[in-house]
């Protein structure tokens, strides 16, 4: 029987061609009562244009929501969404918040123990005791 | 009549028709005929036969236990004045009915201004069943409807310059005015033509369109400041410059056919001529009397800080319109407004909460889940 | 001059053009909608003759929110509005050139909305077409010795449907419940299979394979370079206009998630070929499909490997290959191991180990075979960079018997 | 007391780092630690590999060190016998230094068997003639032993009769219907694992 193909899917690699920004979304949630919003109210008039301008690719929805404390919430390409409340942060504050939603990718924090983790193979292959001129013990 | 009482014969007729009123179960149960027995537990603490009583006898073995008759200290204060309050009513309630409703308002009624001879004061627990007289009707100082377009404003400004003059002019009280509600439309017709030279003083800025106009509008004023019954010399005033107004009949008179009543200021959409804006409110009670009459005119409220800073008409009339476009409180206003967003393709402002049925509505799951409901017959 | 003629070229696919004259009229009394900027319908490959077809009138009647309900698909007006849409336009670095509009349109499938005009059919056509052609190209020419059912394994890796879907998902596009007109167009549209319906594909009939009926005879490899299509699967044949009306009253049942992803992802390719022109269409590739991994060594699977390497040196004229044993360990304890180095004369030409002779005598086969089959020309450039101007002159790509036909 | 536990914690005495190496993991615990650069830099020293052909010579010029990876050749490397004429890297190969010659060559799994080519068609006549008549007693193997050939070659000349085919596979599946469950997937996990053989995994 000839050699049969094995059907398989390639494996995305983000970032080698085109890099794919995982925060698809960010929702602003403020209240025009609430003191708790006030950092957040003056963040939306001025901050937000020039970060909106920066970001093209980020979806975002400003909606009021009354009696709540202030909330940004960011949606990620996984799926998974990250909630932070930034009740009483100055403007300043906020920015940092929304910097870290930006470039969060949505998944949950995980501690990496290797310095590199990589998909490609070795270049001098996985070591065999069998190969490259076995020493004399 | 104690609420349960209320409520019991409120039920019996409502328990043979169909249920009109509805009365929730909790109400229902406490007003329910409860059997005689049931009811001896009810019976006070301090009655001979009730249930601690009888413990106490069998307790000390005798019929007559030692220790005082009612242990509470018999009878309370209140008790006794119900009691003999309830007596009252007894022997009260077989009177006649008539004393029951109000007399009615006679000429000769006379509304007391003090406590003295008046042998019963307001309603004894009966008041909310008269019915309601017109006395009760209530009727604003000023017009039901706030004012808030710019023409009828000036109108307004115009129309109490043009009277507060007159009243200078014929030196009568000022807050007279505003005993008239509204004048006819030929006299209004005369107010909306005169004119104000710009920055006059009060008594002299006035000036008439022609003499007619003038010896009519100073004999209707003449009438308003004079005798209490204004209204009444108004009519007769009124038809007195008839004939000579219809002469006077200008072309631009637009005579809208209104269907409602009459239109405020009788469809005049503006005012002629804007120089009442300079007149001055530096004297106290002709500020008062205008701001006053102004006020019962465009029904806008004028708050004491407001009224110590006003010194020209011009700045009263700014003020309302100040209100006119109250700067945008909400922010989704503002940000709409921000052009620096407007222009990013990126950004959605939303002036509302996002709910998910919004989001439902987005992904195109709204409109199955109401055809679902209106399959079930639920929607 | 080329630059000019492509313009026109592109630009005459570009006008609004009806396939089947009475559909059109079908369409046009129940929904006038003026369509999108760019229609495309002649896929690229066969340039029909472009019939001026009288513009829908567009009468730019507003879409109130209510009477959206009745469109089967978003209006041309409602990509404007959707930041769903423009958020998913930057996150691709789409060119500028490549207005929402067509984008918007190319996430909407036929079974959403059949009318030609507004869905990403004819995008998605000319899409995959240039995709596969991409594909298959560099396939050929990284990898001159490839055995054809791996090459087919490797284009269904690089732009098969699951790849496509995969991709589309990393994209971070959604899709609707249901299609509409009320939709955010930033959602991909498509209308849903119904819930338990038998997804895994069918086993194909009338294709255009010349006795296709005989069940017993042997469908060879370089037949389905013929008659298959770029994976090797068998195509349906053509279907004549007359039950054209049937076929869209299947696809109205609805596809699944993947065939709509995928139709999206060739529909975005399409159209950035006829927006942008062929350079972006190519830097597009590279950018996303190229930039994927795939392991070419993880695609093949030997049954006799050992044979197929005998034949392979009698065909090279290569001395015989002889397996030898490289080294060993363990041979009486119960878990040996052998590793066997498969020489032909001096040169060795493949190594295995495994836990018994025979494996590794297998695994060495295999690795032979695939040093083979795995050579990789240096600094291969593919036919279609001599489309470009200035290009280097063309030096042939490095072309062999290749696969060991036994 | 504590003093002398303190005392057995260090290390009785520096050994100098230039034992001889059988005896140098026995006294590894034993040694000063590095505290001062001299003994740092003196134990990283490492002398190159005697494979890296450390004359002294050659560490002036430039010289490529061949030092082979001890791990199985990728497969993308391609066998420069494999390699095409006009691909430039074949004449780069030079041959690996030490060209091991016939004879060095590791020993041969199986002998090539030399192909006779001794049968002529009146044996191949004759083969199927005894394998139709009497299939029983003539099975492949005995074929090939009386012709000395392959039983390899015997399949390709002549097929059992169906008959022979039908008792073989009753008895593979009387002997299969006697195995238990692990044995089963045993069996089946032997033929899993062959045809990842064939996948290369």
């Amino acid at each position: 029987m000839p050699i049969q193909g094995v059907r398989t899917v390639t494996t995305a690699r983000n970032g080698v061609g085109a890099f794919i920004l995982q925060c698809k979304q960010l929702d602003f949630h403020y209240c025009d009562w609430a003191g708790s919003s006030r950092g957040m109210v003056s963040y939306l008039k001025h901050q937000l244009p020039a970060f909106a301008k920066a970001n093209p690719q980020i979806e975002i929805r400003v909606s009021p929501r009354p009696n709540k404390h202030p909330v940004i919430r960011g949606l990620f390409i996984n799926g998974r969404e990250k909630v932070i409340c930034v009740r009483n942060l100055e403007p300043g504050a906020i920015i940092k918040k929304v910097n870290l939603l930006k470039e969060a990718s949505g998944e949950k924090l995980k501690r990496t123990t290797k310095p590199v983790t990589s998909i490609n193979e070795s270049v001098r292959g996985i070591w065999s005791p069998y190969h490259g001129g076995i020493k004399s013990v | 009549m104690r609420p349960s009482l209320r409520l019991l014969n409120l039920e019996v007729p409502s328990l043979q028709g169909p249920r009109a009123l509805y009365v929730c179960s909790g109400c229902r149960q406490e007003a329910r005929p409860r059997p005689i027995v049931a009811r001896q537990f009810l019976r006070h603490a301090s009655n001979a036969d009730s249930l601690s009583e009888r413990v106490r006898r069998k307790i000390w073995g005798t019929d007559n236990p030692p220790g005082v008759e009612d242990p509470y200290g018999g009878q309370g204060a209140l008790e006794r004045k119900f009691k003999n309050q309830q007596a009252q009513k007894q022997e009260q309630a077989p009177e006649p009915a008539p004393v029951e409703d109000l007399p009615l308002v006679d000429d000769s009624y006379e509304p007391a201004t003090t406590w003295k001879g008046l042998e019963r004061i307001g309603h004894l627990d009966r008041w909310n069943d008269a019915p309601r007289t017109e006395v009760d009707t209530y009727e604003s100082f000023s017009l039901k409807k706030k004012i808030y377009k710019k023409g009828p404003l000036n109108l307004a400004a115009h129309q109490t310059a043009v009277e507060i003059c007159m009243m200078h002019a014929l030196d009568k009280p000022l807050l007279s005015i505003c005993s008239v509600a509204e004048h006819e439309k030929p006299v209004f017709k005369m107010i909306w033509k005169c004119k104000i030279q710009p920055n006059g003083t009060w008594d002299k800025a006035l000036e008439y369109p022609n003499q007619e106009a003038e010896k009519s509008l100073v004999y209707i004023f003449e009438q308003i400041g004079g005798q209490p019954a204004a209204p009444v010399a108004e009519e007769a005033a009124a038809e007195q410059t008839e004939e000579d107004t219809e002469a006077l009949e200008l072309v631009d008179f637009n005579e809208p056919v209104s269907q409602t009543p009459i239109a405020p200021f009788f469809g005049y959409q503006d005012a002629r001529d804007p120089g009442c804006l300079t007149l001055p409110l530096t004297d106290a009670d002709t500020k008062f009397a205008f701001l006053k009459r102004f006020s019962q005119l465009t029904g806008h409220y004028f708050p004491d800080p407001v009224i110590h800073q006003i010194s020209t008409v011009q700045q009263a009339v700014a003020y309302v319109q100040g209100e006119l476009k109250p700067k945008p409180k909400k922010l989704a206003e503002h940000l709409a407004e921000n052009e620096g967003l407007q222009g990013m393709p990126n950004v959605k402002i939303f002036g509302k909460r996002r709910t998910t049925l919004h989001k439902d509505d987005e992904m195109g799951r709204k409109k199955i889940i109401e055809a679902e409901l209106r399959a079930r017959g639920l929607l | 001059m080329k630059r000019l003629q492509l313009q026109r070229w592109s630009g005459s696919v570009l006008s609004a053009q009806a396939r089947t004259g009475g559909r059109l009229q079908q369409r046009l009394y129940y929904a006038i909608r003026h369509q999108s900027t760019a229609s495309p319908a002649a896929p690229a490959g066969n340039d029909q003759l472009v019939k001026k077809q009288p513009q829908a009138p567009s009468i730019s009647s507003p879409h109130s929110q209510k009477s959206r309900y009745r469109l089967p698909s978003p209006p041309v007006e409602a990509a404007r509005e959707s930041a769903k849409l423009a958020a998913l336009h930057a996150r691709l670095y789409l060119p500028s050139r490549l207005p929402l509009e067509t984008l918007a349109r190319s996430l909407v499938h036929p079974s959403a909305d059949p009318n030609p005009n507004f869905n990403n059919e004819s995008l998605a056509t000319l899409g995959h077409d240039l995709l596969t052609y991409y594909a298959s190209e560099h396939l050929i020419c990284s990898y001159p010795r490839l055995p054809l059912t791996v090459i087919f394994a490797a284009m269904y890796a690089y732009v098969g449907p699951k790849t496509l879907a995969a991709m589309a998902r990393e994209w971070g596009v959604e899709s609707v419940a249901a299609p509409g007109g009320e939709v955010d167009p930033g959602y991909l549209q498509f209308q849903r299979l119904a819930p338990g319906t038998d997804v895994n594909p069918e086993t194909i009939t009338g294709t255009e394979r010349p006795h296709d009926d005989e069940p017993t005879w042997r469908k060879s490899v370089t037949s389905r370079v013929v008659y298959d299509n770029e994976y090797g699967d068998p195509v349906k044949g053509p279907v004549d206009p007359s039950e054209l009306a049937e076929r869209d009253a299947q696809t109205s049942q609805g596809v699944t998630v993947e065939e709509a992803n995928a139709s999206f992802v060739s529909a975005v390719m399409g159209s950035i070929y006829l927006h942008a022109g062929r350079p972006a269409a190519k830097r597009f590739f590279e950018q996303h499909f190229l930039s994927r991994h795939l392991n070419i060594s993880d695609l093949f699977n030997f049954s006799q490997p050992a044979r197929d390497l005998a034949r392979l040196c009698a065909r090279e004229n290569f001395e015989a290959p002889v397996a030898r044993i490289v080294s060993e360990t363990g041979r009486k304890s119960r878990s040996p191991v052998f590793v066997v180095g498969i020489y032909s004369g001096q040169d060795k030409l493949g190594e295995g180990a495994g836990a018994s002779l025979l494996e590794a005598h297998f695994r060495a086969a295999v690795a032979a075979l695939k040093g083979w089959y795995l050579y990789n020309p240096l600094d291969v450039r593919v036919p279609s960079s001599m489309e470009e101007e200035g290009a280097a002159p063309w030096k042939p790509v490095h072309v062999d018997l290749g696969e060991v036909i036994v | 007391m504590a003093s002398c536990l303190v005392a057995s914690k260090r290390p009785l005495l520096a050994l100098p780092f230039f034992l001889s190496s059988p005896c140098e993991s026995v006294v590894l615990d034993l040694r000063r630690n590095q505290s001062s650069y001299r003994r740092t830099t003196q134990r990283l020293r490492v002398k190159p590999d005697a494979s890296f052909g450390s004359s002294l010579i050659h560490t002036q010029e430039d010289h490529i060190i061949h030092n082979p990876p001890s791990s199985a050749p990728s497969v993308y490397l391609t066998p420069s016998k494999f390699l095409p004429s006009n691909d430039v890297r074949k004449n780069l190969r030079t041959a690996p230094a030490n060209s091991n010659n016939s004879e060095e060559l590791p020993p041969v799994v199986r002998a090539p068997s030399e192909k006779k080519y001794h049968l002529t068609p009146s044996d191949i006549r004759e083969i199927r003639r005894l394998r139709a008549t009497d299939p029983m007693t003539w099975s492949r193997l005995k074929l090939a032993k009386r012709f000395e050939c392959s039983p390899m070659f015997i399949s390709l000349v002549c097929e059992t009769s169906p008959q022979k085919k039908e008792i073989q596979k009753r008895v593979l599946e009387a002997v299969q219907s006697r195995w238990g469950s692990k044995r089963r997937m045993a069996r089946e996990d032997r033929q899993l694992r062959r045809e990842a053989w064939g996948r290369d995994q």
